[in-house]
């Protein structure tokens, strides 16, 4: 089968609406598909990653556990806009810690986030073949 | 107090549909009345009893159908809004000639008076929406 | 009289609570829920846009929202008040209207 | 039967989202309930105004024609926020020509969009028993 | 070249369902294969045979049912999005004990897999959305 | 390679043009479609935003979405290019791939 690079761009925030939840759904049904996978994280999107969620007063399922599974998925690269993280009073230490096994690395523990600037998002997002927008 | 609440947005896309349901227990618990709720927009689509949300969810028109059956709430869908979205009731259904209905227990299906004659007899109005 | 005004976007993505804000008048409260708590905490590039608003309109946030979106408390602007439903019910009926920025 | 005053607060564009419509839709009928209507456009919902909405190509109907048969129903008062036309590049002369015969005063036709700014709209809002927000 | 289209919103309430069609039909026209197009989020609610517009505006659904009958398009119903919003098929009602469907003629229930499968197989990949 | 953009959001309500120029590349194209054409407008308080944006980035806007909400060809800044929905489907297929910003 044709490998193509996908992109999962996630610019909304999480709970306000279903995009981040059915996002995440279509990562994880594509990872079985063996593409060349990176997810993206900017504007409202990088409040999806942030550590804490408790949405048991709001009845809503709290799916932020979800994202720290997606190394099993090999789905390993997550860019989140540092940008978007400052304009936001963030800082990489308020999203969860994600994490996978790097099988090629005799299965050392590895950071799934990167980090980038806006000039590098730009350089991820135009150098794929497919991008979703959520 | 008398509270009349809108609900404008379908259920599990936006959190409208959930924030009212919290917010009309919150009223009732408190000792107020909240006589009717107007679904209106894509919030005609909360009364759908065909949704199957996964196991580990909440179920928004289940618990909107126990809320009006235990505080005798009026749970009143627009019959303009929904005619668009594709929500019938029974007799909607067959007045249209459609071979199926979708409106769930508790929730009636009626006119955009309903809507103004809530504002004119509720002491509040809120709406949750998009 | 006064009026209770309730935002539910991100004040990063919409222009919602900034039209709120430049429409409240004095002595009027302003409930920040859903993805509209994103709205109350320090230090982020809004934040001085709503505490300049601070001096004349009570602000809220809505705490079940702010926690399913794992932000403490602490992080809030000072001198804005989390509330839970029932506050919301009690802001609601306090004020004598309700205006609601969708 | 109790008089309200009853405010429409529209803050959206047309066509993109239905909710300038459904709108239009509630003021027609609440329209029936005598009671003190106005309607108050703001934001991208001043863009609702605008003359010579042509909506063939698209396949979507064209409801504009219908804010110029609000005076028919008494709905008279059509509060348009100066700061918001000027953000966009508007001026009164880019909206329709929105006119009502007033009974009291022989028949004369009157214009129904009066122009306020932010203040005197902040103070339409905080006259209301009941404000709808689209 | 192929095309695939994704609609993530419902019909009427954005233009997305709209938009898409036009661009589909535009496609189409100008010697372009648009072999799938993907129904997600809110946009499963394109789907139902159950909605009545008013006599002088378009009919979302029959349009597009119509245009996949002449063009062969493959118009599929993400599964799980159709699920959480009360989208049913006659296979679905049964397994799920429901008393109705509401899928119009021309859609289909699938799984997400046929959105990633579109990606991989066109050339180019649109979605209209909110 | 290159990138076709498209914004179907008023600039005026949401943040979507504005993040969609801030990550477009040299020789992109962004076209405007349904609420997103008044970003194509001249004199309104998002026009420089855009123009600066015009010596790397060709702009397009949906004529039908234009018409459709009474905006006159002539008022778009100079430039900026009307196109129909063959149009679209062209610059679709001209662009490596297609970048939606919801």
């Amino acid at each position: 089968m044709t490998t193509k690079k996908f992109l999962y761009v996630n610019r909304k925030a999480p709970y306000g609406t279903i995009y981040a939840l059915e996002s995440l759904e279509v990562v994880l049904i594509g990872a079985a598909f063996e593409q060349d996978v990176s997810v993206a994280f900017l504007d409202d999107g990088v409040f999806q990653l942030t550590k804490g969620q408790d949405t048991g007063e709001i009845g809503v399922k709290n799916f932020s556990p979800t994202f720290r599974a997606l190394g099993d998925y090999d789905v390993t690269k997550l860019y989140v806009e540092a940008e978007s993280l400052a304009e936001r009073g963030l800082t990489k230490d308020d999203l969860q810690d994600i994490q996978y096994e790097d099988e090629d690395d005799d299965y050392a523990e590895k950071p799934s986030i990167i980090i980038v600037n806006r000039a590098e998002m730009a350089d991820v997002m135009a150098d794929q073949d497919v991008v979703l927008s959520f | 107090m008398k509270f009349g609440v809108v609900v404008s947005e379908g259920p599990y896309t936006h959190q409208a549909a959930d924030s009212a349901y919290l917010f009309v227990k919150a009223a009732l618990d408190n000792g107020h009345e909240v006589p009717r709720v107007f679904f209106y927009h894509d919030g005609v689509n909360v009364a759908t009893r065909l949704s199957v949300p996964p196991q580990d969810e909440r179920n928004i028109q289940e618990n909107w159908t126990a809320l009006a059956k235990d505080h005798d709430v009026d749970l009143v869908v627009c019959i303009a809004a929904a005619q668009r979205r594709g929500m019938l009731d029974e007799n909607e259904a067959r007045r249209q000639g459609k071979t199926a209905d979708n409106i769930a227990e508790g929730f009636r299906i009626s006119g955009l008076g309903q809507l103004i004659e809530m504002g004119i007899q509720t002491d509040r109005l809120v709406t949750f929406g998009d | 009289m006064s009026t209770l005004h309730t935002v539910n976007k991100s004040p990063f993505a919409t222009q919602a609570l900034l039209s709120c804000l430049n429409h409240c008048k004095d002595g009027d409260a302003v409930l920040m829920i859903e993805d509209g708590v994103y709205g109350g905490v320090s230090g982020t590039g809004m934040a001085s846009m709503v505490e300049d608003k601070m001096k004349s309109v009570t602000l809220y946030v809505l705490s079940p929202d702010l926690s399913a979106r794992g932000i403490d408390a602490a992080r809030l602007i000072d001198g804005i008040q989390g509330t839970d439903y029932a506050g919301f019910v009690e802001l609601v009926a306090k004020h004598d209207r309700t205006q609601n920025w969708l």
